[in-house]
């Protein structure tokens, strides 16, 4: 098959699966599933052929592949759709693709496929298990399995087809479309058990949050079109396009290419939950976890960052390589602040999951700054790697969580919160190949040294910072990988270490294959794929395998950027934070028994600096107060129809004075009454001749006839 | 060949014979009856104008037809309407069926 | 067929008309009868529209299917009808929208005869519209089309339904009182009300008339017709019937109200106040923006600050036509240019596309409101499982009306704001304020659009309507029919926009 | 004279007195049995006037038709069969002279007329008038419109005559 | 040889030379043989009516299992001519209080109406009285004067049962010639004229193949006109003595009764003349027009034996029924049929004769089927209603 063909097909499956089981079979869970599953692997397949195809084309980033269609008639022209895999796209689609078909595996146990329907499990809930009988009359209480499964995997699909839709696009618009599907699906799968009312409004928020930056992108995507005419990526990253953009003012000071970046930008900030939209994703853990890995690491976040990679010529257009821009300024402003500023909440938190959001928010912030300082190949590393082992922690935790809710089920005590992670200790003898693999995964978040792959990546960030003197940037990214490390291992050591502070921890299990063989594969791709990218100048190892990924991703760009020259400080500090981060957090928490003992329960750190509480007061409030007291009461019923009703007594008013001072005396009594009268007394004088006989009439009328008509015949006609 | 006016003059006292029975009757059959003549006369001149006429110019058979269908019409609401009336006043004579009148 | 053929307009303008007199003969009490006979009759105009879809020429310029009889010859007025690409879809939607409110209103078991009647001249008003290419005509349809719905709403609505219709007849009416004076202005200068014919002469008309400058008349003439067909999309701040209205309706009279209704006014501007004052709108045309941005933002506020259900779809409606308004101002500032044809192409689609999702929540709303007699959003809560499907299609239409990609309401409301704010990039920086500012509102229809879902379907179940008499039933194959082909229709413009985009853009480049 | 004129001759004096006795007779049964010999006349007149078919449509209608209806109407509208009281209103002389009067204007407004005199065409031979006329009546271009109005006259009529005479004491039996 | 090709162009040729040679003009010796013509072919229908008589009594006599007229010549063949002798001998009686002149003139008129509808009867191809392109409304217009000819006979009798007779017999006649006149236009849209000789010549497919329903509805139509039964409660026996013609006597009602037995076997002729070939039979009637005469005869036999048969057979039906069984299945039946023959002439003219044939058979079987159905399923319910009101009342 054409490869372009292929492009084209890839997202499909998801999308029929989602059909297919919404419409048709949504009554077997296991025909769905198949389906779904299918349709992933499929996709997968797909993604990794076209992966492959691409590794193979010499000069990939000036011939990739690609293919388009009218779609939108606009005047004269078309506006065009299509697929483009450029390096980057190709580089992305295979760890999506990779992560997706794990994710999709990973639910089918996650939802406790095979297991009995539950007792007493309602749709909109998650589900609270079965009794079972055992041959021996036991009756034990066991996992049951999800009431909308089916559901589920649509929804998936749904998402899955988002995803790969923007990955493979080659326009802002069908990216866009992508993005706003996918944003469609986190909304219905964060609240995916609506019954909670958390999690219901998880979803909104959710929803809205991220549509404030989609607004804004919107915007910036018409401002794109209306200055370029276009929206395809390769139209737009031509030498004179970029250039005609750069070079033309715009508003605020700056140049139209770094307001549409801007405008673009913002909606990056809502997707990948960059500060100060940030407040929607630690809320999104009410979903499933499948979803939550699905969202924070694999897909919906990074599409974020991704966008922002892509757009990246257009956010330096007007950079001429030194000095950032404003645009830039903001953007590495933002994602500095925001690794830091999530990294010291999430020591505060306890919810397993919570952790991890705050931490992908973390290190989404280093992403951005990256790209703010001009790292592209860094940060498009630091997003693979990180979609790796953060899918990676995701599926672990939620294997914990599975874990622990079987302990909750056979104790039968329902207080215990599954997620908590001072339930919990002592886990690694009980699941030991989570335990592995997390750690693995924990490791990679933390930069452990040369062994994983977020060693690699984020080194490359702090080097390109440090390299191009964006001291600032470095200096707080440094603290934010401290952090990280930190809680990285206070939260392995809450987990796993130690011994099991509950009696559920004590009845922990192991899960099925079908959740740990997706952490297998991902711990394998957390640790391997930094290999790909070791920077050549980097001591010893810089040499023996070539730095693939720079070679290969940077090729996307018209000018391949150089790789910073190696300096010994920013690996130094890398070392030295992630291996200090680790020491620390297992120092501190390895003998932590109760909440109560934690010193970093830092209420301003654990209630998130109230940002929530701000955003509610400041904006959620006062707009449903101006919306319900100001344009609906005041302004439509008070105003406008006050106006209205005015009209009522006025009109009123004129006509009953018409009708008192005119109509009554003059028309009624006068003119009415008179001619009344008068026809009255003629009928009376004429009544006589009506005499009821139709042949009296006829004559009558014969009579009249005649003389008429003689009268007119001899005085007319004849005359 | 018979002259146009014969047809007409004969046409015209079958309308007066026939008139003069509408006028004179008392009882409604009759009056009826003379209301049949009357069209006959016209459907005389309709035939004769046709003929007289060119005879290719179907109208005045066409007029003929219609006027057939308007005096079937005609006799059978009016012969509905004596019975009816007969039947609540037990008579038919014209000039007993005089409720109409002031 | 020949007949069919050189008669096809009429044929599709007046069959309904005349169905609804042949209804008149109809025994009183069948009420089936009735339902299936008006469907009936409202599925043929719908198929001979297709037909003449499909024999539409879209590359062809003017009017085609014309057809001209004298209807008041002595002053200067004719049936004339004739249809381009721009009213050939409102005339499908109108076609297709009247069945599927018919079968919509197949619940109704009171007075169906008079009401089904009355449907049916309904769809006759509406389709005269956007057929007349006679000024007088046109104005003649666009008062007929009020009466029924008078009815609907006052005869078969809900509680407030007097005061409603008395307000949307008084209102819609008032409007149009100015409309009639400066189409009477227009008839007696040019001693014909050809549209055509009117539409060469006055653009470029300059004398004075009777001693006062043209140019004064005609801005008197444009704001008349202006804030006739205002009333109509409604814009802000003569919206205020609307929400009135579209809650007491019936809710076939909903589907149709904003699903047709709504459109005639701007059709009007489409049809005649842009053609007819190219000037006078350029030079109004930021007011009219401002206005369209006033309808956007508190037309999503005002959604949002409902708790009836029914009311909340309705001021949703304000906010999407808000974004028709806001084209249809940008293409009057930037005349001729590839904005302003995106801007009117974005505004056309968004007629269509709002047609169909906006029925669709009504008809929605009314489903539940069948099933529970109360629209009040606190009363509801976790339907969700009682009610999957209804849910889901429910969930689907209101992502339509939300502008979710993918489905049909992003591609009208794209294609107007890059419309809109390439107008203020390229030519009048003011557009891209109103733009700016327009995005508040897309933001606020998010807003409403999960207010309701969340306070419909999601959370706790509300155990009400869980058990007993109140139990909620799910929706039946009748409803799901209705829906059936606004779903297709949403989901396949939203994929694949250019099969009618392609029409309209065609009429939009001749026309504009 | 030709024979055709003796023949119209003698037609039209024994359809006039036909017609002089229908409005003169006393007994209502011999006057419509008067009335059917008028007609009759009148369809040999069609006869003469080379109308074949409007004389058969003249027998079929008026005599198989409404002349029968005559007869049972003046069966059903009297108690006994014998004829009683005067059968002309106390105005009839007056319309004696309306009816005189009438045709001596109508006389004296023929006379008047150039076309009195007015001899026929020779009958095309081979003219096939009810083709022709069949065409008239239902081609669009002919009488079609009048055609069908005449119909739904009938119709009405018939529906009309139903309700009217329908005695709604007797009940639903019809009889 | 050619007398025997076109007798009637011969004989009348002959007898114009005659007549011319005893110095007649023309005109006159035209209309002379005319009126000698018709006084032929009225003697001959006379002699056939006296034979009719004969074959009506021997007929019946067997449907009754009886022998019939036997005693006067062979086979009692004389029979009819000493029940003519008996009838012409008898007292004329004229009741009191009849009406003298119209009772006088009414037997005159039936037989008149029977006797004229032979003037379009065409015996053979080059043996018609008048070739009227009206022919088939002439049917109808004859059959107005029998009905006029029944009332006066009704009328003028002065006598209640004879009233009553007259109106229930004109009843009928009325209502059936709806569905007649109907059926009659049936061969007229097939034949493209209304003339019968045109009728008979367009026949190269027996009319009765193209529409049997329309052949079946016109003979029940027929006979209902005839007033035979199960149509005969005119004369009702058991409960009106003898209907219209109780008070005539001798030959007056001979007239009556001639009139009605010519009348019956003239039907029989038209039946055949519109939906049986009326005289052709495979190319016989271009041997020789007294063979097509045989024919036509020989098919007017077999109608009017088919009238016979139905007569002897059928019980009497109640006049109401009677009425309703018209207005409301036979009328509506017979116009549906003219409208689906006419659009399926339209439609298959032009096509393959045996498409034609089947297309049309076929949509008047489902015309009938359908017909059917709807009188089955309607007096199903009418059979419920009453049954289920008698459950009730039993109930009770």
């Amino acid at each position: 098959m054409e490869t372009t063909t292929l492009i084209w097909l890839i997202p499909l499956p998801p999308l029929l699966a989602f059909f297919l089981i919404v419409l048709f079979t949504n009554r077997s869970k296991a025909l769905s599933h198949t389906i779904a599953v299918g349709a992933a692997a499929l996709s997968f397949i797909g993604s990794m052929i076209v992966f492959v195809r691409a590794l193979g084309v010499e000069h990939l980033g000036e011939h990739p592949f690609e293919s388009a269609i009218n779609w939108l008639p606009t005047g004269d022209t078309w506006f065009r759709i299509g697929v483009l895999i450029d390096p980057l796209g190709a580089a992305v689609l295979f760890f999506v693709a990779i992560t997706i078909f794990m994710i999709f595996l990973y639910s089918v146990g996650y939802h406790n496929y095979g297991q009995p329907a539950g007792d007493h499990d309602v749709k909109g809930l998650p589900p609270h298990g079965a009794t079972v009988t055992d041959e021996h009359g036991h009756k034990h209480v066991v996992p049951s399995v999800e009431p909308m499964y089916s559901r589920f995997f649509a929804f998936l699909g749904l998402f899955a087809f988002g995803m790969y839709t923007l990955v493979v696009s080659d326009n802002l618009l069908t990216l866009f479309v992508g993005w706003e599907i996918m944003g469609l699906c986190s909304y219905l799968l964060i609240g995916f058990w609506y019954g909670k009312p958390s999690a219901r409004d998880a979803a909104v928020k959710a929803f809205m949050t991220t549509r404030v930056g989609d607004v804004f992108m919107l915007l910036g995507i018409a401002f794109l079109y209306s200055a370029t005419g276009t929206l395809t990526f390769r139209e737009i990253f031509t030498e004179e396009t970029l250039h005609a953009l750069a070079s033309t003012p715009a508003w605020f000071g700056m140049t139209a290419s770094g307001l549409i970046a801007l405008l673009l930008f913002i909606g990056t900030v809502g997707k990948s939950a960059q500060w100060p939209l940030h407040v929607w994703l630690p809320d999104a853990m009410e979903g499933p976890t499948p979803v939550s890995a699905m969202i924070h690491a694999a897909t919906m976040v990074s599409a974020g960052v991704y966008a922002v990679i892509r757009m990246f010529p257009l956010l330096t257009a007007d950079w001429n390589g030194h000095e950032l821009t404003t645009t830039m300024t903001i953007v590495a402003f933002i994602g500095a602040f925001t690794a830091l500023f999530a990294a010291t909440i999430a020591v505060a938190q306890n919810d397993i999951k919570r952790v991890l959001a705050y931490s992908t928010i973390s290190q989404l912030g280093y992403m951005i700054a990256a790209l703010g300082i001009g790292a592209y190949v860094a940060a498009a590393f630091h997003l693979i790697t990180h979609a790796f082992f953060k899918a990676l922690l995701f599926l672990g935790s939620g294997s914990v969580i599975h874990g622990m809710e079987h302990g909750v089920l056979h104790t039968g005590n329902h207080h215990v919160d599954p997620q908590d992670m001072y339930n919990m200790g002592g886990l690694r003898k009980k699941m030991p190949i989570t335990f592995w693999t997390f750690l693995i995964g924990g490791f990679a978040l933390s930069g452990f040294p040369l062994v994983t792959a977020g060693f690699w990546s984020k080194d490359e960030i702090l080097a390109d910072a440090f390299g191009h003197g964006h001291l600032a940037v470095f200096v707080t990214l440094a603290i934010a990988a401290f952090l990280t490390a930190f809680y990285t291992m206070r939260q392995i050591t809450l987990t796993f270490l130690g011994e099991p502070r509950t009696e559920e921890a004590k009845h922990a299990q192991e899960t099925p294959w079908t959740m740990t063989t997706p952490l297998i594969v991902l711990a394998f791709f957390a640790v391997t794929y930094g290999w790909v990218g070791i920077s050549e100048h980097f001591p010893i190892l810089g040499g023996l395998v070539p730095n693939w990924f720079h070679d290969f991703v940077g090729h996307t760009l018209a000018e391949v950027p150089e790789a910073p020259e190696f300096s010994w400080i920013p690996l130094l500090t890398s070392l030295v934070v992630a291996l200090g981060g680790l020491a620390l957090g297992y120092l501190t928490y390895r003998n932590v028994k109760s909440v109560s003992e934690d010193k970093f329960q830092i209420p301003l750190l654990k209630n998130k600096y109230y940002f929530d509480e701000a955003y509610n007061f400041l904006f959620i409030r006062p707009a449903y107060w101006f919306a319900e007291n100001v344009v609906y009461k005041f302004l439509d019923k008070g105003v406008i129809d006050g106006f209205l009703h005015a009209f009522g007594p006025f009109t009123q008013g004129t006509g009953s004075a018409l009708r008192n001072y005119f109509d009554l005396p003059v028309i009624n009594r006068a003119i009415g009454d008179g001619s009344a009268e008068i026809t009255y007394w003629f009928g009376g004088k004429l009544r006589g001749i009506q005499t009821g006989r139709v042949q009296q009439y006829l004559m009558l009328a014969l009579v009249t006839f005649i003389v008429i008509g003689a009268a007119l015949y001899f005085f007319v006609f004849a005359a | 060949m018979v002259p146009l006016s014969w047809y007409l003059i004969f046409a015209a006292a079958l309308f007066s014979i026939g008139m003069f029975g509408v006028l004179s009757r008392r009882n409604a059959v009759a009056i009826l009856l003379g209301i049949e003549l009357m069209l006959n006369s016209v459907n005389i001149n309709l035939a004769a104008f046709w003929r007289y006429g060119d005879v290719h110019l179907m109208a005045g058979q066409v007029f003929a037809i219609i006027v057939f269908a308007v005096a079937a019409a005609e006799v059978a609401v009016g012969l509905a309407l004596v019975i009816s009336v007969y039947r609540s006043r037990r008579t038919v004579v014209a000039d007993e069926i005089d409720m109409m009148k002031w | 067929m020949d007949f069919i053929s050189t008669h096809l307009l009429s044929t599709i303008l007046f069959f309904p008309a005349l169905a609804a007199l042949v209804m008149l003969f109809l025994p009183k009490d069948e009420a089936k009868l009735h339902k299936w006979f008006a469907l009936a009759a409202s599925l043929v105009p719908f198929v001979l529209s297709l037909v003449l879809w499909f024999n539409f020429d879209p590359s062809q310029p003017g009017y085609q299917f014309e057809e001209m009889y004298t209807w008041y010859a002595a002053i200067g007025s004719s049936l004339h009808l004739g249809v381009d690409g721009l009213s050939l879809s409102m005339v499908l939607l109108t076609t297709l929208l009247t069945p599927i409110a018919i079968l919509a209103s197949f619940s109704i078991n009171d007075r169906t005869k008079a009401y089904m009647m009355l449907f049916l001249f309904l769809e006759t008003g509406m389709l005269g519209v956007f057929m007349a290419l006679d000024l007088l005509i046109f104005f003649v349809f666009w008062e007929v089309g009020l009466v029924p719905m008078y009815f609907l709403i006052n005869q078969w609505g809900s509680a407030n339904r007097n005061y409603a219709s008395l307000k949307f007849m008084i209102y819609t009416m008032g409007g149009s009182l100015g409309l009639l004076l400066a189409v009477q202005l227009l008839g007696v200068l040019f001693k014909t009300y050809d549209l055509q014919t009117i539409t060469e002469q006055w653009s470029a008309y300059t004398a004075p008339i009777g001693g006062i400058p043209a140019s004064t008349f005609k801005t008197v003439a444009f704001w008349a017709f202006v804030i006739a067909f205002a009333v109509k999309v409604p814009l802000w701040p003569f919206h205020t019937w609307l929400p009135d209205a579209h809650t007491e309706a019936p809710t076939a009279g909903s589907m149709i109200l904003a699903g047709v209704l709504l459109k005639l006014g701007a059709y009007g501007f489409l049809r005649l106040v842009l053609p007819l004052y190219p000037a006078e709108a350029k030079y109004f045309a930021g007011a009219l923006a401002f206005l369209a941005v006033a309808a956007i933002v508190f037309g999503a506020f005002g959604s949002y600050a409902q708790t009836d259900f029914k009311r909340l779809v309705a001021y949703s409606s304000v906010n999407h036509m808000g974004f028709v308004v806001l084209g249809i101002a940008a293409a009057a500032y930037a005349a001729g240019t590839a904005d302003a044809r995106i801007a009117l192409n974005g505004a056309i689609l968004q007629m269509f596309n709002h047609g169909l999702s906006a029925a669709g929540m009504f008809f929605l709303v009314g489903v539940i409101y069948e099933r529970t007699h109360t629209r009040n959003l606190e009363e509801f809560g976790g339907l969700f499982p009682l009610v999957p499907v209804y849910g889901g299609i429910l969930i689907f239409t209101s992502m339509a009306s939300l502008g979710l990609p993918g489905l049909n309401g992003f591609i009208s409301e794209f294609l107007v704001v890059r419309g809109s704010f390439g107008v203020g990039v390229n030519s009048v920086p003011v557009m891209a304020v109103y733009t700016a500012v327009a995005m508040l509102g897309l933001l606020f229809t998010g807003a409403y659009i999960l207010k309701g879902i969340k306070k419909v379907l999601h959370g706790p179940m509300n155990e009400h309507w869980a058990h007993g008499e109140h139990k909620l039933t799910e929706i039946n194959t009748r409803e799901i029919i209705v829906m059936v082909p606004l779903m297709v229709l949403i989901l396949w413009i939203g994929l694949y926009p250019s099969w009618i985009l392609d029409v309209i853009n065609k009429a939009v480049v001749m026309l504009f | 004279m030709t024979g055709e004129q003796i023949v119209f001759l003698v037609v039209a004096f024994v359809t006039l007195f036909a017609g002089l006795m229908v409005v003169t007779t006393r007994n209502l049964v011999h006057a419509a049995l008067w009335l059917v010999a008028a007609l009759f006349g009148v369809a040999v007149t069609y006869v003469i006037l080379h109308a074949n078919f409007l004389a058969v449509v003249q027998v079929v209608v008026y005599i198989g038709a409404i002349a029968i209806l005559f007869i049972f109407a003046v069966m059903l509208t009297r108690r006994d069969m014998r004829d009683q009281g005067p059968q002309m209103n106390k105005n009839w002389w007056f319309g004696a002279v309306l009816a005189v009067l009438t045709f001596g204007g109508l006389y004296f407004l023929l006379q008047g007329w150039e076309g009195m005199t007015k001899t026929a065409t020779s009958y095309p031979v081979g003219f096939d008038a009810i083709s022709e006329l069949g065409n008239a009546l239902v081609s669009p271009a002919g009488y079609v419109l009048p055609f069908e109005v005449a119909s739904v006259l009938l119709v009405a009529a018939l529906v009309g005559a139903v309700y009217v005479a329908f005695n709604p004491r007797n009940g639903n039996s019809g009889k | 040889m050619s007398f025997w090709n076109d007798p009637l162009k011969v004989a009348a040729d002959w007898l114009l030379g005659v007549f011319t040679a005893w110095g007649m003009p023309e005109l006159a010796a035209n209309i002379l043989i005319g009126f000698l013509g018709v006084l032929i072919l009225i003697s001959i229908l006379m002699v056939l009516d006296i034979g009719l008589v004969w074959v009506e009594r021997k007929v019946v006599a067997r449907f009754q299992d009886r022998i019939g007229p036997n005693r006067l010549g062979p086979f009692g063949l004389i029979q009819p001519f000493a029940d003519i002798i008996k009838l012409m001998i008898k007292e004329d009686i004229t009741p009191a209080g009849a009406d003298k002149v119209v009772y006088n003139i009414a037997p005159m008129l039936s037989m008149m109406s029977v006797l004229i509808l032979w003037a379009v009867v065409p015996l053979a191809p080059t043996i018609l009285g008048v070739d009227l392109n009206i022919g088939v409304l002439y049917i109808i217009a004859a059959g107005a004067i029998g009905t006029l000819s029944i009332i006066m006979a009704g009328w003028s009798s002065n006598n209640k049962y004879a009233l009553i007779g007259a109106f229930r017999q004109v009843a009928v006649m009325i209502s059936f010639e709806v569905p007649m006149l109907a059926t009659l236009l049936i061969p007229t849209i097939l034949a493209g004229s209304m003339g019968t000789a045109a009728i008979v010549e367009g026949q190269d497919i027996w009319y009765v193949l193209l529409a049997p329903l329309g052949a079946l509805i016109f003979l029940v139509a027929a006979i209902a006109e005839l007033g035979r039964a199960p149509f005969d409660l005119a004369e009702g026996e058991s409960e009106l003595v003898s209907g219209y013609n109780i008070e005539y006597s001798g030959m007056k009602f001979g007239m009556f009764y001639a009139g009605e037995l010519l009348h019956a076997f003239t039907f029989g002729g038209f039946w055949a003349i519109l939906f049986f070939g009326g005289y052709r039979f495979f190319g016989l009637e271009k041997v020789s027009p007294f063979l097509a005469i045989a024919v036509l005869l020989f098919k007017a036999f077999i109608g009017y034996w088919l009238i016979m048969w139905v007569r002897y057979t059928l019980l009497r039906i109640r006049i109401d029924h009677m009425l309703a069984f018209n207005w409301k299945f036979l009328t509506p039946l017979a116009f549906t049929l003219i409208m689906v023959t006419a659009l399926m002439n339209a439609l298959l003219s032009g096509t393959s004769t045996w498409l034609y044939v089947t297309g049309m058979f076929l949509s008047n079987v489902l015309v009938a089927w359908g017909a059917l159905e709807i009188a089955r399923s309607y007096s199903r319910r009418e059979r419920e209603r009453i049954e289920g009101k008698r459950i009730v009342e039993a109930g009770h």
